[in-house]
């Protein structure tokens, strides 16, 4: 298997699905020509044509909201914000329509777009360019919210997503766009939606993480057996919203002692959803409060002190030893 | 070189046929088929009939809030005239008489105003949107609707309405100029009934006329007088020819008002005078148009006579129906449904919790 | 002391704090001649002109846009967003800029608006008129979200937080415009923000509420103590956001049973992350799981089936049985 | 009445005083002090240095991404030129010769660019907001500051600055259509520099000119040369003026060109040929600027040579300095700072949080 990006897996997962289905169509702010900013519809516009792979205007709402009229009229548009510090512009498309469409006309229509943006920090950007604000879109009824960890899965759930009847926002970490490679299948690979992974096995806690804290929360998971004889579980979330809860749950049982990890801030977080839920299904099982590992109640700062806000290796692993020491 | 004028390709017009005194330019006079005018002149009257008997039924709590059209019957109407079953529409919210036009049963609309949704889905054999409340968002899904007919080749067009108030947004905006680069046929028709709620249309934008916001995006933009079916009609039929041969947008702004309150919430007494709404009154769509079809020889009092009980024994039978149909309606479980194509899993929790709620408390409320 | 209404408590708010700061200015749609369409700001144009009382063009984003730069030059712009179901219009405008301009200019600028806007359900409205999105607001690091819950507080409320140097949402339960009427003195009266109070004291179990939903939560504590003899403790969280958990917390240790009640949807809604913060602070008093009595994750139905989406008592008491039953 | 033509009040028109080729037309030229001459194109020859400096740095990796504005002096140095300190500019972020005329040290530039926010801080004598990244959103901040201004009886004017891109915005159209219904002392100055990143401005808009959106919203526009810095300053001398005395906003197309990358992050080849940029570098705002000087006989070659050598001076300074403070900074705390005028209880354990982190973690990472 080719080893790659989760640029070039995404960019995979687009064209197969554009030669699959003439009904998918890529829509956004400089997707054609250039591209993308990040390259994931590169050579797109080549092979598909400029009505295939559409560059618009510069206006968020405009992209979605004529997404959603593609949608509704059967195309399966996937459609670029930039970054997701800009996807706020198009809140009142998604949650008075896109998500609630299919509702409204009680079947009749459906949404099956797919809003694509990177999300979340560790690129030293420029401000509105590190944010992670998916909680947004997971509290939205009739929308899902799917947020990848790696080049395989990156291409698999975009694969899901674009095929998926309801409206799906998928928001891709790009500090990992090319931080590392993956063999990823030429063939065909979906991966269902709304359904987490264990990413690692473990009997002492359970770290629960999407995006791009899985990459330390897995390196605090390998640290803490290295030097502290610490069997860690690692769920990859994968799916936000609808939430599935059943491994959290789970491992929870199993372990007693559970961490999240987000670079959202804290509070109203996803983190707070997934305490909650534990609390329903899993209260007695909890030996110690679950903890919560994530960006302060603060704006992200700007990149000379980003890493200062963003969930590291030592702020997990120490977290995770609170958690065995209580 | 000094300082230059800029030649602007479209010229903004106002159009008029029929005018308020029953005037007709015959030389601008469209050719509808005598059965279509006939046709045009009962939903005209139906729907005013209906929106009036909609008022009452809301003034006895038999029904909740709507937003009546009296006035802008013309308006709406003679735009949708031309279209196709295939061709879309995408209301915004007062356009009852196209919507009857296009079929819509009276019943279902009185059932989705007494707060059932079921009661809002098109029928599977028309191409149109359901309201859409959140003003001006709607015009950007004609744009996409229009888009991808061009995609696939078909030859049917995307018209969507929207009233003076919705040409603030900046939905509005991003639509038309998305109208104009892509060269969708799509036909934009503004409602300007002069308010919104109680925002006149003056305060709503220092521009003379909403038509000439067409400038902006390099597509067609006409003004017409909204109380003129006739015009509305060529306008409205003329975009559609625009927007089918593949030369793009039109923005129509019809010059119209809305005679009654903005919906059955509001009070018109606190925002304009009576002589205002007095002197539109006399620019009445229904009995202009009555008129010139009296002229032509296709109606007389007697004919308008009939007509009206016709069209009054039409609304009750259509009142009836939704009584009974509404005897069967109401399952609370209902609003689990159709919010994803497959129910999360989270959600059947909810659904089944409910239930069980449901059972255990009307229980409790019988032993208490 | 006068007995008022909410709608009349909010609009002396207003006329007095126009009175004492010419700084205050009213904006929004219909919020002039009209008055508002609540009412809220009725007279205000005929006491104090077009140029403090501004009816505006319909354009959400522009008035919360337009009021950013007012509050910049230092004036405490009130803007109205006629129903919150049309308030995601104004979500980058509050999240770019309004929440984040005393940190981009390091204190030289602040944004002292007010974005009022009425929000939840129970008044058979038509569809966006009756939805609950507090969580949008709460999750954004330099914003204040504000929900009172009856004509005194919603006074006192609005006044600080117009009074207030940072941008404040303030969600108004509609349901209780006219519901009730309470005194409230004409003399000027403020209540500080980030702070809960209790609504009546308890020994059994806390029930946490806010806005509308603190009517059902009392009819049920009053319930629960008449036909079961259980005195339940009701907190009104009155801020949502930065949420002040110490009488939360205080009441969870006392009770070791919780409640959390809310009309937004329960996933990712409110409740959740009052759950999270019980579990860092109050975990090892508590009994039972906290329960989430909430709006479902659906669409909020139109107002034929309403009602069983809205928690109401018989469900609030339901809950608070089975947490003493466990 | 049949189809009659409607008058719009405002026509567009295009001005330029020195062409690309020297040639000045007398009748328009400008009157400008000679010291202000020479601080202005002192201030353009330094922007363009210390913009050549700024990317030599990026790709040093001592500074992080950020837009150059190389071509766009005249558009917006122009603008600027007559404004009082106590007006207010409110700039995107691509007005950097702007922001250095208008006081901004230079140190403090580098050092922002370093992602140390706290240089992004306003010196408290200048009314000017800081950079705006989301495109278009501040245009709105500068009409709630006009009318502010003018609600304070204040005869300053607000100026905000935008790309061709940001007139798709949905806030673009609120803002103009705000300020045409308000009629605030605002001035819209649309740097037109024919592209959003790799959308080319025919692909931005289908209308002939941005400055004709103006009719839209019934205020002034006007399409300018903004390569010539003296069509430029006229056009806005005017729209302040304008302001100035109550006479509303106006909207002025800057038409430019955006010489470099669109950021450090951008490659141009991708999207447009070189030989489009040679035929733009001809019409470069400097030497033209230079040429109109020397023919005044304010300037003369040795002239410029000096400037040249004074300017680098002033950017190694400045690069000096920044260096120094940068090593004074970086405590992270600081981004707890700033957050709210007093911070929150739970922000305050947050803090504490991280204190006690920060001690264990680098604690154990030294044990280990
Ligand atoms: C985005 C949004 N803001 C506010 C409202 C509340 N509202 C409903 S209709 C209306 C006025 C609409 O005026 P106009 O566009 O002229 O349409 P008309 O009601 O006159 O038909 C307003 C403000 C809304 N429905 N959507
Ligand atoms: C709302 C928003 N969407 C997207 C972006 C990403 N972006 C930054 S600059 C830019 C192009 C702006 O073009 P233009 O307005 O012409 O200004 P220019 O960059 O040419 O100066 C884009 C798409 C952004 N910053 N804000
Ligand atoms: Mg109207
Ligand atoms: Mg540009």
């Amino acid at each position: 298997m080719p080893k790659m990006t989760m640029v070039q897996a995404l960019n995979l997962a687009l064209r197969q699905e554009m030669e699959r289905d003439d009904s998918v169509v890529v829509l956004g702010e400089d997707v054609g020509v250039d591209g993308g900013v990040f390259r994931v519809s590169d050579g797109l516009i080549q092979q598909f044509g400029e009505t295939r792979v559409v560059d618009t205007p510069l206006a968020e709402s405009g992209i979605v909201g004529m997404s959603v009229g593609m949608a509704v009229y059967g195309l399966k548009p996937v459609c670029e914000i930039q970054f997701s510090g800009f996807s706020y512009y198009t809140l009142h498309q998604i949650e008075n329509h896109a998500a609630r469409l299919r509702w409204r006309s009680q079947g009749r229509y459906t949404v099956p777009l797919v809003m694509r943006a990177p999300y979340g920090g560790g690129v030293r950007a420029l401000e509105h360019h590190s944010e992670s604000r998916e909680t947004f879109w997971s509290h939205i009824p009739g929308l899902k919210m799917v947020i990848p960890s790696g080049p395989r899965n990156a291409r698999a759930l975009l694969v899901s997503a674009i095929r998926d009847p309801d409206p799906v926002v998928f928001y891709e970490p790009k500090a990992l766009y090319r931080a590392f490679r993956e063999e990823v299948p030429d063939e065909e690979e979906a991966m269902p939606l709304s359904r987490s992974v264990i990413a690692r096995e473990g009997r002492d806690l359970t770290l629960i993480a999407y995006g791009a804290m899985m990459r330390p929360t897995l390196e605090a998971a390998e640290e803490l057996r290295k030097k502290h004889g610490v069997e860690a579980e690692v769920i990859d979330l994968l799916t936000l919203s609808p939430m599935d809860d059943t491994l959290l749950v789970a491992s929870a049982r199993k372990t007693g002692r559970v961490a999240v990890v987000h670079e959202a801030p804290r509070s109203f977080g996803p983190g707070a959803e997934i305490v909650a839920r534990l609390v329903e299904k899993a209260f007695y099982h909890l030996e110690v409060p679950v903890a919560r590992v994530t960006g302060y109640d603060v704006v992200i700062p700007l990149f000379s002190r980003e890493t200062h806000y963003l969930p590291g290796v030592p702020r997990i692993v120490h977290a995770a030893r609170q958690l065995l020491a209580a | 070189m000094p300082k230059t004028p800029i030649e602007l390709p479209d010229a903004i017009e106002f159009l008029s046929i029929l005018d308020e005194h029953g005037e007709l330019d015959r030389s601008l006079e469209p050719s509808i088929a005598e059965e279509s005018l006939l046709r045009l002149h009962h939903t005209m009257l139906l729907a005013r009939r209906f929106d009036e008997r909609l008022l009452s039924l809301q003034r006895q709590g038999r029904i909740g809030t709507f937003p009546p059209i009296a006035g802008q019957e013309a308006a709406h109407l003679g735009a949708v005239a031309m279209l196709r079953p295939s061709d879309w529409v995408v209301p915004a919210f007062r356009e009852m008489a196209a919507d009857i036009w296009r079929g819509r049963p009276l019943e279902s609309i009185i059932v989705y105003n007494n707060g059932f949704n079921e009661a809002g889905r098109i029928p599977d054999d028309r191409n149109d949107m359901p309201i859409s409340i959140p003003v001006g968002s709607q015009i950007l899904h004609a744009v996409g609707i229009a888009w991808a007919i061009r995609y696939r080749g078909q030859d049917d067009v995307a018209m969507t309405f929207f009233g003076d108030g919705a040409t603030s947004q900046g939905d509005f905006h991003e639509a038309l100029n998305f109208a104009g680069v892509f060269q969708v046929p799509a036909v934009f028709v503004c409602q300007n009934n002069q308010w919104a709620i109680s925002i006149p249309r003056a305060k709503q934008t220092r521009s003379q006329t909403l038509a000439q916001k067409a400038l902006a995006y390099g597509i067609a933009g006409i003004q017409v007088d909204g109380n003129d079916l006739l015009a509305v009609y060529a306008a409205a039929d003329e975009a559609v020819k625009r927007a089918r041969s593949g030369a793009g947008a039109t923005l129509i702004e019809c010059v119209t008002y809305r005679m009654a309150v903005h919906t059955t919430a509001d009070d018109p007494k606190r925002y304009r005078t009576d002589t205002e709404v007095e002197e539109w009154r006399r620019k009445d769509p229904i009995p202009r148009f009555q008129a010139y079809l009296t002229d032509k020889g296709l109606l007389t009092a007697d004919a308008i006579a009939a007509e009206e009980s016709a069209v009054q024994a039409e609304i009750q039978a259509a009142v009836d129906r939704a009584e009974e149909e509404m005897k069967r309606l109401g399952d609370p479980l209902l609003m689990f449904e159709h919010a994803y194509a497959e129910m999360p899993e989270y959600l059947k929790e909810q659904k089944e919790e409910f239930i069980r709620l449901l059972a255990e408390t009307t229980e409790e409320q019988q032993n208490a």
